[in-house]
């Protein structure tokens, strides 16, 4: 045996175990964080189940397996189609609104200035304020008689103006909180983003003077699409799943006009005690929200993958 | 001197001397009401502890859940007297009424022992119940201590709290299980702001149309006043409180029994009569923000002078005479709705106590429940405490409970005894009452929002409620 | 004995084969200038000794000891990236003493240490900077004291003037030798550009098509290139390649028939022809003499550095470079354009036009 | 950007004014709520004018509010120290097991990585409803119904998927070459995240761990179904001033602003960081 030989025989053992802890680190460094919250998913097969019984608490000797029946209820019922439609009617405008307005708070705020670094901490303010307590503050605010928007838009003119009360400004009114509520979330996001960007590209555009809005949809839209992506992703996963404000500020009346899913979930299973088709319900929107979250999550993998090639 | 006051204290609580008499006397031995009335507390404890082994689970720890409601702050401030005299503790979690029921619903469903006792509302025994996750209370009566005097409690809300389970059968009639104890209740009536009514040269309503008139007379006539409050919101608790009672006193059911089946009834002509006016006077004179009005919108804003009258609860009206800018204007009416009735029929609420069925100290539970519904707790409450309404006669005939409410509720009494032959829960039970009741609301609401006429709207909601109840094979 | 020793190294990226049996050793104290065109897996190659990617197989062996497996840390290696990779939260000082505290160093120690290597490289100054608030030179020269301040056994400088601009690349060019000779190390350099290689390197390895094609000296790499891919990396201006037929002897350089008598008797067959625009003469009126040459008109003049280019075409069109003196150019500009290429047959470079393999003549 | 005219300079001044009134003025309003009585609040119309007191803050410290009648007991200090537990206890295990987990995501790509980083987002598809009254039947049965241990791994649903996914972002845009380079240094793989990936994502982290903070803070449903009232957050806890005998706004204000202040102080102590951004230079690669 050679000396080489017999060092690479004393390394071999220690090499072979760096080479196998290379390709372990991902799975330990991920790993605790599956265990942790994996338990979850033993609560989450037995609501499946649940969702395939006749199961109310107020009838227990008629519960039952009953496979796809509750889901089956659902094709016909009109409440149903209602819930499906003004969940993500309400989604699309909330998640829309929030984006537009966050961006353009994050862009008016992203230079850094005393006064930008001041008020994009206190515009977290309303982030802060626990949605259902909020609403129960905006419902007051709101209240014809003690209301001060109720009075500000009554002097505007309004006087009729019936915010969550009426049919027809109710959705407006409780995606108004909504925005109020969830748009600094969006602004934080994309303000931080915004000033993560290097500044190269945009020291280049200026030296050749490219206009402002050529910088704005060439450059910084693009470079800010993984983190817009991300932040609206959460936003839909909460809109989509609203609860509090709705439940708080009109119990999803006026009428069925606010029915969103997790607000009839929470009759079913609360008030009605019928956990099997609250199941049910809950698990078509949590298909609704794979299915959209995995639409998001494709194309912010495209993304990564396009600025890994580039980089 | 102690000793004096002691003899005076045995005398009242034995009813030898009245109250005023036993307060002047004790006064002139130069004890405080409060001294005095804690020691009665203590007397009235060992005359119920007379005859009966309350130390037999001395060392034991109730576990209660209740609502944060002042009932149970009356309980809480007197419940010193109950470890005094069982040797007991008792520990409790209070939560906030808004979520009170949730944490109920969860905690029974999982069929946990943690809470051996809990207070609950009428209506949800029919759910509660029927699920196997209360005791029948019967048994546990025959076990009173002599002085408990079951039947002191008024025979209409006894009624109100027993069921046989059987959906459709008469609350308190054949094999009823008495699920739950009431505790204190709450009856509908008119409570209206004197002040504006006198301003305005009105009497309290006498029927529907009249309240009617007279709401639209007031918001037209108060400067930036509306008539009547009512509660609005998409939930059960819209239909329970002046819609029922009003919708009872028309002649018109929820439903119907035929062949043992239920069958919905909330479109028959007086249903859809007396809808149809109730819609036409929230339209007219009720809150703008209707639709999202409770409990505490209807009441804030009476409290406030914001709205001339209520048709809820009577309590509500109750609690608005104290703390709030209207505080003593309030007054109170009986209100029976349709012209010409015999008498009022106003739907009730009762906060009852329960057992959960899961305890594993059944027996200690019902100590705590035979103490918190007996005379002496509920006597210490409605003289000291806003323990109204109470559940006993024997309170109701306490010159030192009618004192204090004649005194800063005016017309309170007399409301509460033209009222109170006809009080009772006029709901048919049966388990769907939360479903159907929702949708009710939810019924009215489009109904306000004339999204539909009332008497439409009235048959699609007999027809949904007719093929629910069909699902669940009630019909 | 060789201190590094990469055996036929291979690795790729899914169906990419970057490296195939590549194979390479160096001595102790020695410095390889890696050179090749961009994109042949230069970095990577860095990459894989310094054990951030790993081999599909083959080994790596540094001063005797095989380290494919083992982590970057236990490798004892030295590196500078091309895009500094500098700590952008830690000052100068704190970037240069990383491999200092990673070895335990005793404060003072550290101190000293950075501080020596700080005057070696003119950064004393800026070592309490933070990175951005260097200029890329200064950044350029921590990075580089960053790699050397620990004596590393092993240096890997990947292209570390790239970033750099021209004054400063060609002061470094000039330092560099003495600042690694001062260390000791032995040094893989990698670089694009051929004057770097050539200035740096003891030996200059040219990476193409996953492996190195030819390891020599720098002389030996520009006069003695083993392909035409080597052959066109070193030389500014490139050389002179075209297509051509050896036959008897005999290569046709645009026409141009040229005698090699080391090739006569062999059989025909295509190749490339290369000559270095030095080795292109130019002769005007009549300095050719009997010589024969290369009928051209003379078609730009463009000064390079001490020399000048000389762009020519052929009657039939083709181009041809050749370099002369400053003065001699300004002679030639005023001259006629016409003029005759010369070219002695020693200093054509024949390559196999299929494999790009060279034709030995002598 | 430089080249700015005065009009747009004016018109993004007033865009902000406008933007700072809408999120502002209710907060001001609940502030100026905070210290009237009930009675001022229920004013026909509304107004800015009163007389300030500090009743309202006085009860809720003193745990003791007068409502009408009678003396009722409340805890709303402790709701508030009950959130503050199981906030940053959330927070703080998140961070712990998310920052690596995201820097592996963001790192390596490894069989199963996409999916098991999808799975552990998908935690926060599942709507709580839905898992809440299975949970509480496990939570009996394995003692954890009532802990501060079982609330906080709950709350992993909330706080864990956001801390995972913002920084597994920031951690993609730091250079891998800035820790090769400290690998190379003769760092062990740990004193290389520990000193180089995690204070360069830093930013992103402060940003994740404050959000996470402020919705797990938000959140009322599961400590309220799976815990005693030992253990209800401030979001329980102001429901209480909602009583039979009336809602008490004064308190209701005073309770959400003593409820904000711990996470604004919060969000003041990362203003640094979070509005830096990844600004200490190139430190994309």
């Amino acid at each position: 045996m050679t000396t080489q030989d017999m060092t690479q025989a004393a390394a071999l053992p220690a090499r072979r175990r760096s080479g196998r802890m290379r390709a372990l680190l991902p799975y330990l460094l991920s790993l605790p964080a599956l265990v942790v919250t994996i338990g979850i998913l033993i609560p989450f097969g037995t609501a499946v189940y649940y969702s395939l019984q006749r199961y109310n608490l107020a009838f227990p000797f008629t519960r039952g397996f009953i496979g796809l029946d509750n889901y089956a209820q659902f094709v016909t019922d009109p409440a149903f189609w209602n819930t499906v439609q003004i969940s993500l009617l309400y989604t699309v405008v909330t998640v829309g609104v929030e984006l537009a307005l966050g961006l353009s708070m994050a862009l008016l705020l992203q230079h850094r200035t005393p006064v930008n670094n001041l008020l994009s901490v206190l515009l977290i303010l309303p982030l802060m304020t626990a949605p259902a307590i909020a609403a129960l503050m905006w419902k007051l605010m709101t209240n014809p008689n003690f209301g001060v928007f109720s009075y500000l838009v009554g002097l505007a003119g309004f006087t009729e103006f019936r915010w969550a009360s009426s049919p027809s400004t109710a959705l407006f009114t409780v995606v108004l909180v909504d925005v109020w509520v969830y748009t600094p979330f969006m602004m934080i996001l994309l303000l931080a983003g915004l000033r993560s960007l290097p500044r190269q590209p945009f020291e280049a555009a200026e030296l050749d003077g490219v206009p402002a809005s050529f910088v704005f949809f060439r450059i910084t839209l693009p470079m800010l699409t993984p983190y817009i992506i991300t932040a609206s992703l959460f936003r839909m996963l909460d809109a989509i799943q609203q609860f509090d404000i709705i439940y708080a500020m009109t119990q999803g009346g006026p009428g069925d006009r606010l029915m969103v899913f997790q607000v009839q979930a929470y009759l079913e299973a609360f008030t009605f005690t019928n956990i099997g088709r609250s199941a049910a319900f809950l698990m078509v929107l949590w298909a609704i929200t794979f299915i959209l979250s995995n639409l998001f999550i494709k194309q912010w993998l495209k993304l990564r993958e396009r600025t890994h090639r580039a980089a | 001197m102690y000793e004096k006051a002691k003899d005076l204290a045995a005398a009242y609580v034995s009813r030898r001397i009245s109250r005023r008499a036993f307060i002047d006397r004790m006064t002139k031995l130069g004890i405080a009401a409060a001294a005095a009335n804690l020691m009665v507390n203590r007397l009235s404890s060992q005359a119920l502890a007379a005859g009966h082994d309350w130390q037999k689970h001395k060392g034991r720890t109730v576990k209660l859940l209740l609502n944060k409601h002042p009932y149970t702050d009356a309980m809480i401030a007197n419940l010193d007297n109950f470890k005094a005299m069982t040797g007991m503790d008792v520990k409790y979690d209070v939560f906030p009424e808004d979520v009170y029921f949730d944490k109920v619903t969860a905690t029974l469903s999982s069929r946990a022992s943690q809470y051996d006792a809990f207070m609950t509302g009428a209506y949800q025994t029919w759910q509660y119940g029927p699920a196997g996750w209360l005791v029948d209370m019967n048994e546990y009566l025959t076990q009173a201590a002599p002085n408990y005097n079951w039947n002191d409690v008024l025979p209409n809300l006894r009624r109100s709290t027993a069921w046989s389970g059987v959906p459709g059968a008469a609350l308190g009639g054949d094999g009823a299980k008495q699920w739950a104890l009431p505790w204190g209740f709450e009856l509908n009536s008119v409570s209206y702001n004197k002040r504006i009514f006198d301003k305005l040269g009105m009497a309290p309503p006498e029927n529907l149309p009249d309240m009617k008139e007279k709401a639209a007379h007031i918001a037209r006539e108060a400067d930036g006043m509306y008539g009547i409050g009512v509660r609005g919101s998409r939930s059960w608790a819209t239909i329970h409180p002046g819609y029922l009672s009003g919708f009872t006193n028309y002649g018109a059911r929820d439903f119907e029994m035929a062949d043992g089946k239920l069958n919905a009834a909330m479109n028959s002509p007086a249903g859809k009569e007396f809808t149809g006016l109730w819609v036409e006077m929230i339209k007219q004179s009720g809150p703008r923000n209707w639709s999202t009005y409770t409990w505490y919108e209807v009441g804030n804003d009476l409290g406030a002078g914001a709205s001339g009258m209520i048709f809820d609860a009577d309590i509500l009206g109750y609690f608005m005479n104290g703390n709030t800018k209207e505080a003593g204007n309030i007054a109170y009416a009986a209100f029976a709705a349709k012209p010409g009735a015999s008498e009022p029929t106003p739907n009730v609420w009762i906060w009852s106590l329960a057992m959960n069925a899961f305890s594993e100290q059944k027996e200690a539970a019902w100590y705590w429940m035979q103490w918190a519904t007996g005379t002496e707790h509920g006597m210490f409450g409605a003289r000291q405490m806003d323990f109204v309404n109470p559940v006993r006669q024997s309170v109701w005939d306490d010159e030192g409970f009618r004192d204090r409410i004649a005194k800063t509720y005016p017309g309170y009494l007399e409301q509460y005894e033209a009222s109170a032959p006809g009080s009772k829960i006029y709901f048919t039970p049966q388990p769907l009452f939360f479903n159907l009741t929702t949708e009710w609301a939810a019924s009215l609401q489009k109904m306000v929002a004339d999204e539909v006429p009332v008497d439409e709207g009235l048959d699609q909601l007999a027809e949904s409620v007719n093929r629910q109840l069909a699902s669940v094979g009630l019909r | 004995m060789s201190f590094l020793i990469l055996d036929r190294l291979t690795k790729s990226f899914g169906a990419l084969k970057i490296f195939d049996g590549l194979s390479l050793s160096v001595n102790r104290g020695e410095t390889v200038a890696i050179c090749s065109p961009s994109g042949s897996g230069k970095t990577l190659l860095l990459r894989l000794i310094a054990g951030i990617y790993e081999p599909d197989a083959g080994e790596i062996v540094i001063d005797g000891r095989p380290v494919t497996g083992l982590a970057p840390d236990a490798r004892g290696i030295g590196m500078a990236f091309q895009n500094f990779a500098l700590y952008p939260h830690l000052s100068a000082f704190e970037n240069i003493a990383s491999p200092l505290r990673a070895r335990s160093v005793a404060a003072p120690e550290i101190e000293r240490r950075v501080r020596r290597v700080a005057e070696i490289l003119k950064i004393g100054h800026v070592l309490q900077h933070l990175p951005r608030e260097l200029s890329n030179g200064q950044k350029q020269r921590t990075a580089l004291a960053r790699a050397i301040v620990a004596d590393a056994r092993l240096l890997l400088l990947d292209d570390p003037l790239r970033n750099v601009d021209a004054k400063l690349r060609y002061e470094m060019r000039q330092e560099l030798p003495r600042v690694l000779r001062e260390f000791e190390a032995t040094v893989l350099y990698v670089t694009q550009d051929f004057r770097e290689a050539m200035a740096l390197g003891q030996r200059i390895g040219v990476l193409c098509d996953g492996g190195f094609v030819q390891v020599d000296r720098p002389q030996r790499i520009y006069s003695d290139p083993s392909t035409i891919e080597v052959a066109r990396l070193f030389g500014d201006p490139t050389i002179n390649l075209y297509d051509s037929q050896l036959a008897d002897g005999v290569v046709s350089l645009l026409g141009l028939g040229l005698a090699l008598p080391g090739c006569a008797g062999a059989a025909r067959r295509p190749c490339r022809v290369a000559v270095r625009p030095e080795h292109v003469q130019i002769a005007v009126n009549g300095e050719a003499g009997e010589r024969a040459g290369l009928p051209v008109t003379i078609e730009a003049v463009t000064p390079l550095n001490q020399n000048a280019v000389l762009l020519l075409h052929t009657a039939a069109g083709d181009e041809l470079l050749a370099t002369t003196t400053l003065q001699r150019a300004e002679a030639l500009a005023c001259g006629p354009r016409e003029a005759v290429a010369l070219v002695r047959p020693e200093h054509l470079l024949l390559f196999d036009r299929a494999t790009g393999a060279r034709i030995r003549t002598d | 950007m430089q080249h700015t005219s005065w009009h747009w300079r004016l018109f993004k001044g007033i865009c902000l004014a406008l933007i700072s009134l809408f999120f502002l003025f209710p907060i001001l309003w609940v502030l100026l709520m905070s210290f009237q009585t009930n009675e001022d609040i229920l004013r026909v119309p509304p107004s800015p004018f009163f007389t300030p007191t500090l009743d309202n803050y006085r009860a809720l410290i003193a745990g003791e509010l007068t409502g009408a009648g009678s003396t009722l007991k409340i805890a709303y200090m402790k709701n508030i120290w009950n959130s503050f537990v199981l906030s940053a206890c959330s927070v703080l295990l998140s961070l712990l097991l998310g920052v690596p987990a995201a820097y592996a995501f963001a790192r390596y790509r490894f069989r199963l990585g996409e999916n098991i980083a999808f799975t552990l987002l998908s935690f926060r598809f599942a709507p709580p409803l839905l898992v809440l009254l299975p949970l509480l039947l496990y939570f009996q049965d394995l003692g954890l119904y009532d802990t501060y241990f079982g609330l906080i791994w709950v709350y992993q649903l909330i706080t864990l998927p956001l801390i995972l996914w913002i920084v597994r972002g920031y951690f993609e845009d730091v250079s891998p070459d800035i820790e090769h380079a400290y690998r190379i240094d003769g760092h062990s793989w740990l004193r290389s995240f520990l000193k180089i990936a995690v204070p360069l994502a830093r930013p992103g982290i402060a940003a994740a761990a404050l959000l996470a903070f402020i919705f797990a803070w938000n959140n009322f449903v599961f400590a309220l179904i799976l815990g005693s009232s030992d253990v209800q957050p401030v979001t329980v806890g102001a429901l209480a001033f909602i009583t039979a005998s009336g809602i008490q706004y004064g308190q209701i204000a005073a309770g959400l602003v003593l409820s904000v202040i711990p996470t604004f102080v919060l969000a003041l102590v990362m203003q640094r960081y979070l509005v830096e951004g990844l600004s200490l230079g190139a430190v994309k690669g």
